[in-house]
């Protein structure tokens, strides 16, 4: 009989965390690279709550939420500016902004 | 049992929180007031004025009440704890905390008045503008404060998001809506890593409280911290990119350059206060058992951006780019301070506030000779200065001998104070390669000085800058030379800033 | 007692705002009055302040205290006023004024004037900074401001590209030098926890060991180095011949370049503590001997002169690393007046005919410019080591000091001989061929001798060139009394004893000189086309001094070629035309490893995220294996 | 037995949809990996006893989050189909050499067992997180976080606000 351990939930945290960081890196769409750093903070809370079951408290359940509310104010002010971008560039490609550079 | 029997107050310590307070309230009346009336945008500047006044004083007042505790007896000591860990100990009452709060209303005062031009420009956004800067100094504010590192990382997110939205506030111009897109991509990666960093801590040590961890810490030997360790590496990367530490420091240059010259400053100084905080809380409170390991990483990162920051300065041809550069490295050079531990607080509070100072002051003549809503400022504009506008390249001149560390200026005691320190740690390598990066640094802080004295002007005449820009370059310029010139007080202020 | 010496410094810097902010409005040539009288006072105060060590023998000086800085550290305001102190401030500042004289007539009608007083007179302030802090804190800020004040009255005339590149250059190298100064004064800051004189000369024996003093030594050498041009860090000076001549004369020849040798001499105890002393001294000799054989082909009027300065430096050098501090900073004040003589007199020439700088278009001036050329001919002679003038005595001392150290001190005798010899050659060369001899002026030019205000500074120097050595003879030591209660710590090395080795050494030396300008006179007071033969002789070797053996050019081929290379492969252009040699060597290295880290910078964001899980991996790998985490 | 089960089945589930997120050519495909790994992460929770977090997974994310992406996904275009070929020069090499250095560091870290420790686990009864567990905490010891989350909408507001607002054609360039 196997016993999933709150290490396996780690380790598939760490998988999606990494999959998240690998995202950034290969897609130009500024909309999906910001859904690969939700996918991120999602392995974070995976991380929170497998660890907080373990450790018997709850605080990695309540750290979730802090997440979450952070999660949705980046959304708001993402959104914003990916929009911002969309509406004067007509692409939300970032591989097309490199005015700044050097 | 019913509900409200399970639930026990928290110990609130209001003055704990009390500029933080005075700022997010300010910030909310000011978002109402506009909406409702419509007032002028100068009244609203001198009524976020007056709110950055008022949260100094009560931080004058936590200054007191933090002496007034270090003397406590014994037989206070219950007492201290409860008046110096409000809210079960999210938070502290400290000399650390205090510090931080005078760096960041000092820089957020003299910001409001640099960057002044740029809010009466931005029209019906200014109130927004006035509150999202008010917001992010609170957070800053908390970073300081947090002993817990969900505050630490609320502090970073709050002060965090309101800059990303500073960095694109002008958004007619392309560059600025650029630097915001660089700027908020990879700080909300960087949050990421830093909760994430957070989360694995949590699960090493089984708490967020520094101070727990640090109990639980020197209680207990583990064999294997390897998550604790990720824990604290992902931490690191994460304030390492606040404070913009080379190799995460790529996102500094572009948003320096790209975003409206009267609010970069601002933003510079204030994040590097912010991380700097937190970073000094985080690795001398939870984590000073694991100095061993640490430090020699810390000790990499500084002389990584103390290298890379200068030589790349030296090539850039735009001013706020070659101050971007320069900031990356700065901050190696404020991270020589940190790798010497618990030790070095005193020199880290003392160069993070004389440099901020002048990163504010320096933005903030930038934006007087290039424009306060615009991108970018090149070396061009900045000939035969001296001709043109003697009192902006007088204090230029004084602000980056500052920066170089030129005897006589707070930035020679700053980075004599943190090189020392560092060399007494066992770090005389790292003192060595210090040394050599701030040699070079001397080249492209001269160029500009030999641009405004030394060559002829270009055809261009500056606007003569308004009287709170004026007031704010002459402080920000004073005050480099007076602290370089008696060092002691501000010595002696920084030194009490250990971290409880 | 001295509480009034804070003045000696306070006249100039007075002097420098007062210019700075009203000069223009002064005008000419009130301005340059100015800044004279600031300069004379600062002499005048400094002689009277002086006057104690004199009268009182053994008299150790005190420290003055202005202004507590940071105690914590021992950096304060604070002024040393010893005898060392004492003689540099009035070596510095007589001949300052001296020089600011002569510029009030060289520089009529330039249109910067004011300008060039108000920063000759923060030259003087930051050079008696120097001099009289009685801490490295204070050496350091005066050893950055006088560096800084050389860079920009080197590239004064900036709209010359060549100045404002010599101006660079000088600037460039001189930070290499303050690189291991900084090194230096954090090992000794660490080692003593104090910057103050007073906590540190004192307590070497008890706290330094001997690699310790030695790392300290070469660490204050290379600083050193930088400074007073020595090799490998001379190469600046040359080029700093660009800048207005009473420049020259005064931070290049007189001042600001024996900055080093006060460096070593106020270290003396920690050089007497470890080996690097010995350092010092071969890196002097072989200077002198290098930059003399330079300077025998040179053809420009002030590169002579450039080229004469560092290789009297590394005398200097010889006698401070050797342990002979007074005969080091008797060298130095002789070598203040008659160099600066050389200059101004050169400047004269120069000014006389009409900004020509080329020796082989002069000749034949001594009737036109009867003062320049006797005062000239005299401190050539002074140079030259010719009895009984100043030059004489100190170089004297200098070779008695390496004679009697014996070992390899022979070797360096030899090469001071050797020196001695080149430098009466190259000198007496100078002087005939600008003063005698067929006129071999272009169209045009009419010699004129200079006014009143540039001649008298020149007959002032001729008699300190003559009249100074006889402070310190074998017969008479006053100012080696003098000197003495600041080297009481250190052994200080002395030549041999006794009339008849002194008599012996004196010969063979005059011996040299008068070899050396004799051989030169008989080839230069002889149409050209003798000379051209003679110096046909010599074959690829003239031509090899000519160029100054290329060390520019190696400097270039071995740290510029590669980095411009590598700038070129990274499709970075450089300024590539612009200016040539070490600076660029060093400057273009940096810059060229600025420029290929700046291709990083792409301004891709994704580009950058690489960058940043890059380090982050590299961050996590490091702390795990290192914190033993697996 | 059953949590090994669900681990197995909802944990390749969660890296399918994640992997689906970085390599989907259509923004929308994305978006629904998005959603899979979410919802895989809401039964997660479940087991892992985070009852209320398990339900606010799906409400606040699946709900709010990804609807708003969605509609932004909408205005930009739902039907364009992303070139997802590589321009940038040796962005995929490097990208490649970064996995391979994460993926082994991973699969070393998760091999050796790094992850199984979580040195202060505890045996014996588990909290529960309801909702009144959580608000226990949340509005005593996590009084001050919870009150700092206003300050995060407030700018959150403000930010979107100052972000939209202005008026086409205006200028803010200095005039002088």
């Amino acid at each position: 009989m196997i016993e999933v351990t709150a290490g396996w939930y780690l380790s598939l945290a760490a998988v999606l965390f990494s999959i998240g960081l690998l995202g950034i890196l290969v897609r130009r769409n500024a909309l999906i690279m910001f859904m690969c750093v939700e996918l991120m903070l999602n392995a974070v809370n995976l991380t929170f709550v497998a660890a907080g079951r373990a450790l018997g408290n709850l605080e990695g359940q309540v750290a979730v939420f802090f997440v979450l509310v952070v999660a949705a104010a980046e959304v708001v002010v993402g959104l914003a500016i990916i929009v911002a971008i969309f509406r004067r560039r007509e692409s939300a490609s970032v591989d097309e902004l490199a005015t700044l550079r050097g | 049992m019913t509900f409200a029997q399970v639930l026990t107050p928290p110990s609130v310590g209001w003055i704990a929180i009390a500029p933080e307070i005075v700022l997010g309230v300010g910030a909310a009346l000011i978002l109402l007031f506009d909406v409702q009336y419509k007032p002028k945008r100068t009244h609203l500047g001198l009524a976020t004025a007056a709110i950055v006044a008022t949260a100094f004083a009560f931080a004058i007042v936590q200054y007191d009440r933090v002496q007034t505790l270090s003397q406590a007896t014994a037989d206070q000591a219950a007492d201290f704890v409860a008046t110096a860990f409000p809210f079960d100990a999210m938070i502290v009452l400290d000399a650390n905390a205090v510090f931080g709060r005078f760096a960041m209303l000092l820089v957020t005062g003299l910001g409001l008045a640099a960057g002044w031009r740029l809010f009466e420009r931005l029209g019906a956004r200014a109130a927004e503008g006035l509150a999202l800067m008010l917001l992010s100094a609170t957070g800053f504010m908390f970073m300081a404060s947090s002993t817990h590192l969900m505050m630490v990382f609320l502090g970073l997110e709050v002060g965090s998001i309101a800059l990303y939205v500073l960095a694109g506030i002008t958004r007619e111009r392309t560059e600025s809506d650029e630097a915001a897109i660089k700027y908020f991509l990879l700080g909300s990666v960087a949050s990421a890593v830093f909760i994430y960093g957070v989360a694995l801590t949590y699960a090493g040590s089984g708490s967020m409280n520094l101070l727990e961890i640090q109990g639980v810490l020197a209680r207990n030997i583990f064999t294997r911290p390897a998550v604790l360790l990720i824990g604290i590496a992902l931490m690191v990367v994460g304030m390492g990119f606040k404070v913009s530490a080379a190799p995460f420091h790529s996102w500094a240059p572009d948003v320096y350059q790209g975003a409206p010259g009267g609010i970069v400053g601002y933003m510079a100084a204030a994040a590097k206060i912010g991380g700097f905080a937190a970073l000094i809380r985080i690795l001398f409170t939870a984590f000073p058992d694991f100095i061993s390991t640490w430090g020699p990483l810390v000790a990499g990162i500084a002389a990584l951006s103390m290298l890379l920051g200068s030589t790349v300065a030296l090539v850039q041809d735009d001013i706020r780019r070659m101050l971007g550069y320069s900031g990356v490295a700065h901050a190696g050079f404020i991270l020589t301070g940190v790798v010497a531990g618990g030790a070095g607080t005193g020199e880290v509070w003392f160069y993070l506030g004389v440099y901020t100072v002048q990163l504010v002051g320096a933005f903030g003549v930038v934006a007087a000779v290039t424009g306060a809503a615009t991108s970018g400022a090149g070396i061009d504009a900045f000939r035969g200065l001296s001709k043109r506008a003697p009192f902006l390249a007088a204090t230029f001149t004084v602000l980056l001998l500052g920066m170089a560390g030129l005897p006589l200026t707070s930035g020679f005691v700053a980075k004599f104070g943190v090189f020392t320190e560092a060399w007494q740690a066992g770090y005389e390598w790292l003192v060595i390669v210090a040394v050599l990066a701030s040699v070079i640094a001397f080249f492209f802080y001269l160029r500009v000085i030999v641009a405004m004295y030394m060559e002829e002007p270009v055809d261009e005449a500056v606007a003569p800058p308004g009287i709170s820009v004026r007031a704010s370059l002459a402080l920000a310029s004073l005050i480099t030379i007076v602290i370089g010139i008696v060092p002691g007080p501000l010595l002696s202020l920084a030194g009490e800033a250990s971290p409880l | 007692m001295t509480d009034f010496v804070w003045l000696v410094i306070a006249f100039p810097l007075a002097g420098a705002v007062l210019l700075h902010f009203l000069g223009r409005r002064l005008g000419e040539p009130l301005a340059g009055i100015i800044g004279t009288l600031a300069a004379a006072a600062a002499f005048v105060v400094a002689f009277v302040a002086a006057l104690p060590f004199i009268v009182e023998e053994g008299n150790h000086g005190e420290t003055v205290m202005l202004w507590e800085w940071m105690p914590a550290i021992g950096a304060n305001l604070e002024i040393t006023w010893d005898p060392l102190a004492a003689v540099m401030a009035l070596i510095v500042t007589g001949v300052g004024s001296l020089i600011h004289l002569f510029s009030v007539g060289y520089m009529h009608g330039d249109e910067r004037f004011a300008r060039f007083f108000t920063y000759l007179n923060l030259f003087l302030a930051s050079m008696l900074t120097l001099v009289l802090g009685g801490n490295f804190a204070m050496v350091f800020l005066g050893w950055e401001l006088v560096g800084l004040c050389s860079y920009l009255l080197i590239s004064f005339w900036y709209t010359k590209p060549s100045a404002a590149a010599a101006g660079k250059k000088a600037f460039v190298v001189n930070r290499i030098g303050d690189f291991g100064f900084m090194v230096g004064l954090m090992l000794v800051f660490t080692n003593f926890g104090t910057l103050a004189f007073d906590g540190i000369f004192e307590r070497v024996p008890e706290i330094l060991d001997g690699s310790t003093a030695t790392a300290i030594g070469l660490l204050f050498l290379v600083g050193a180095a930088g400074k007073s041009a020595q090799i490998p860090l001379y190469v600046w000076l040359p080029d700093a011949m660009e800048g207005p001549t009473p420049v020259s004369a005064l931070i290049h020849a007189a001042t600001m370049v024996t900055a080093g040798v006060y460096l070593v001499a106020r270290s003396a105890t920690i050089f007497a503590a470890g080996d690097a002393g010995i350092v010092v001294a071969v890196v002097g000799a072989l200077t002198a001997l290098w930059a003399a054989s330079i300077a025998i082909a040179q053809s420009d009027i002030k590169r002579v002169l450039a080229y004469s300065t560092v290789s009297q430096l590394g005398y200097m050098f010889i006698a401070v690393g050797l342990g002979g501090y007074i005969a080091g900073i008797f060298h130095l004040m002789t070598h203040a007046f008659f160099k600066a003589l050389l200059f101004l007199g050169s400047g004269s020439v120069i000014h006389g005919m009409h900004e020509e700088q080329d020796m082989n278009k002069m000749g034949g001036l001594l009737e036109k410019m009867p003062v320049t050329g006797v005062t000239m001919g005299i401190a050539t002679l002074a140079i030259a080591g010719i009895p009984p003038l100043a030059g004489f005595w100190s170089k004297d001392e200098i070779l008695g000091v390496a004679f009697e150290y014996g070992g390899v001190g022979i070797v360096l005798w030899v090469i001071g001989l050797v020196t001695a010899l080149i430098t009466a050659f190259y000198m007496t060369r100078q002087w005939f061929m600008v003063f005698t001899g067929e006129p071999r002026w272009e169209e045009g030019v009419d010699p004129h001798e200079s006014p009143r205000s540039m001649t008298v500074p020149l007959i002032v120097l001729a008699v300190l060139s003559v009249g100074a050595g006889f402070l310190n003879t074998p017969f008479r030591l006053t100012l080696e009394h003098f000197l003495e209660p600041s080297f009481e710590l250190v052994k200080v090395a002395h030549p041999p004893e006794g009339l008849g080795m002194f008599a012996l050494l004196a010969a063979i030396s005059v011996g040299a000189g008068i070899a050396g300008a004799a051989m030169a006179g008989f080839v230069y007071s002889r149409p050209r086309e003798i000379w051209e033969r003679f110096q046909g002789g010599f074959g690829g070797l003239w031509e090899a001094w000519q160029a100054a053996y290329r060390v520019d050019d190696l400097y270039g081929a071995t740290i510029v070629t590669p980095g411009r290379k590598l700038s070129e492969r990274m499709a970075f252009d450089f300024d590539a035309g612009g200016i040539d040699g070490f600076v660029n060597g060093v400057g273009r290295a940096v810059r060229s490893a600025g420029a290929r880290t700046r291709v990083l910078q792409t301004g891709l964001v994704r580009n950058y995220g690489v960058g940043f899980v890059a380090g982050l991996l590299a961050v996590v790998i490091w702390l795990v294996i290192a914190g033993g985490g697996v | 037995m059953v949590e090994l089960v669900i681990f197995v089945l909802l944990g390749t589930g969660a890296i399918a949809g994640a992997l689906s997120v970085i390599f989907a050519k259509n923004p929308v495909y994305a978006a629904m990996g998005l959603l899979g790994t979410l919802f895989s992460l809401g039964v997660f929770y479940v087991v892992n006893l985070g009852h209320l977090i398990a339900a606010v997974q799906v409400i606040v994310y699946a709900g709010a989050v990804l609807t708003l992406f969605l509609f932004v996904i909408m205005m930009i275009g739902v039907d364009r189909v992303e070139d997802t070929s590589e321009t940038i020069r040796y962005q995929r090499q490097l990208v490649i050499g970064l996995a391979a250095i994460l993926g082994v560091t991973i699969a070393a870290l998760v091999i050796g067992g790094e992850f199984a420790w979580v040195p202060l686990a505890v045996d014996g009864p588990i909290p529960n997180g309801t909702v009144e567990n959580i608000a226990g905490i949340m509005f005593t010891d996590w009084l001050l976080p919870f009150e700092v989350t206003a300050l995060l909408l407030t700018i959150g507001a403000a930010g979107a606000i100052a972000l939209a607002y202005y008026a086409p054609g205006t200028s803010v360039e200095d005039a002088e």
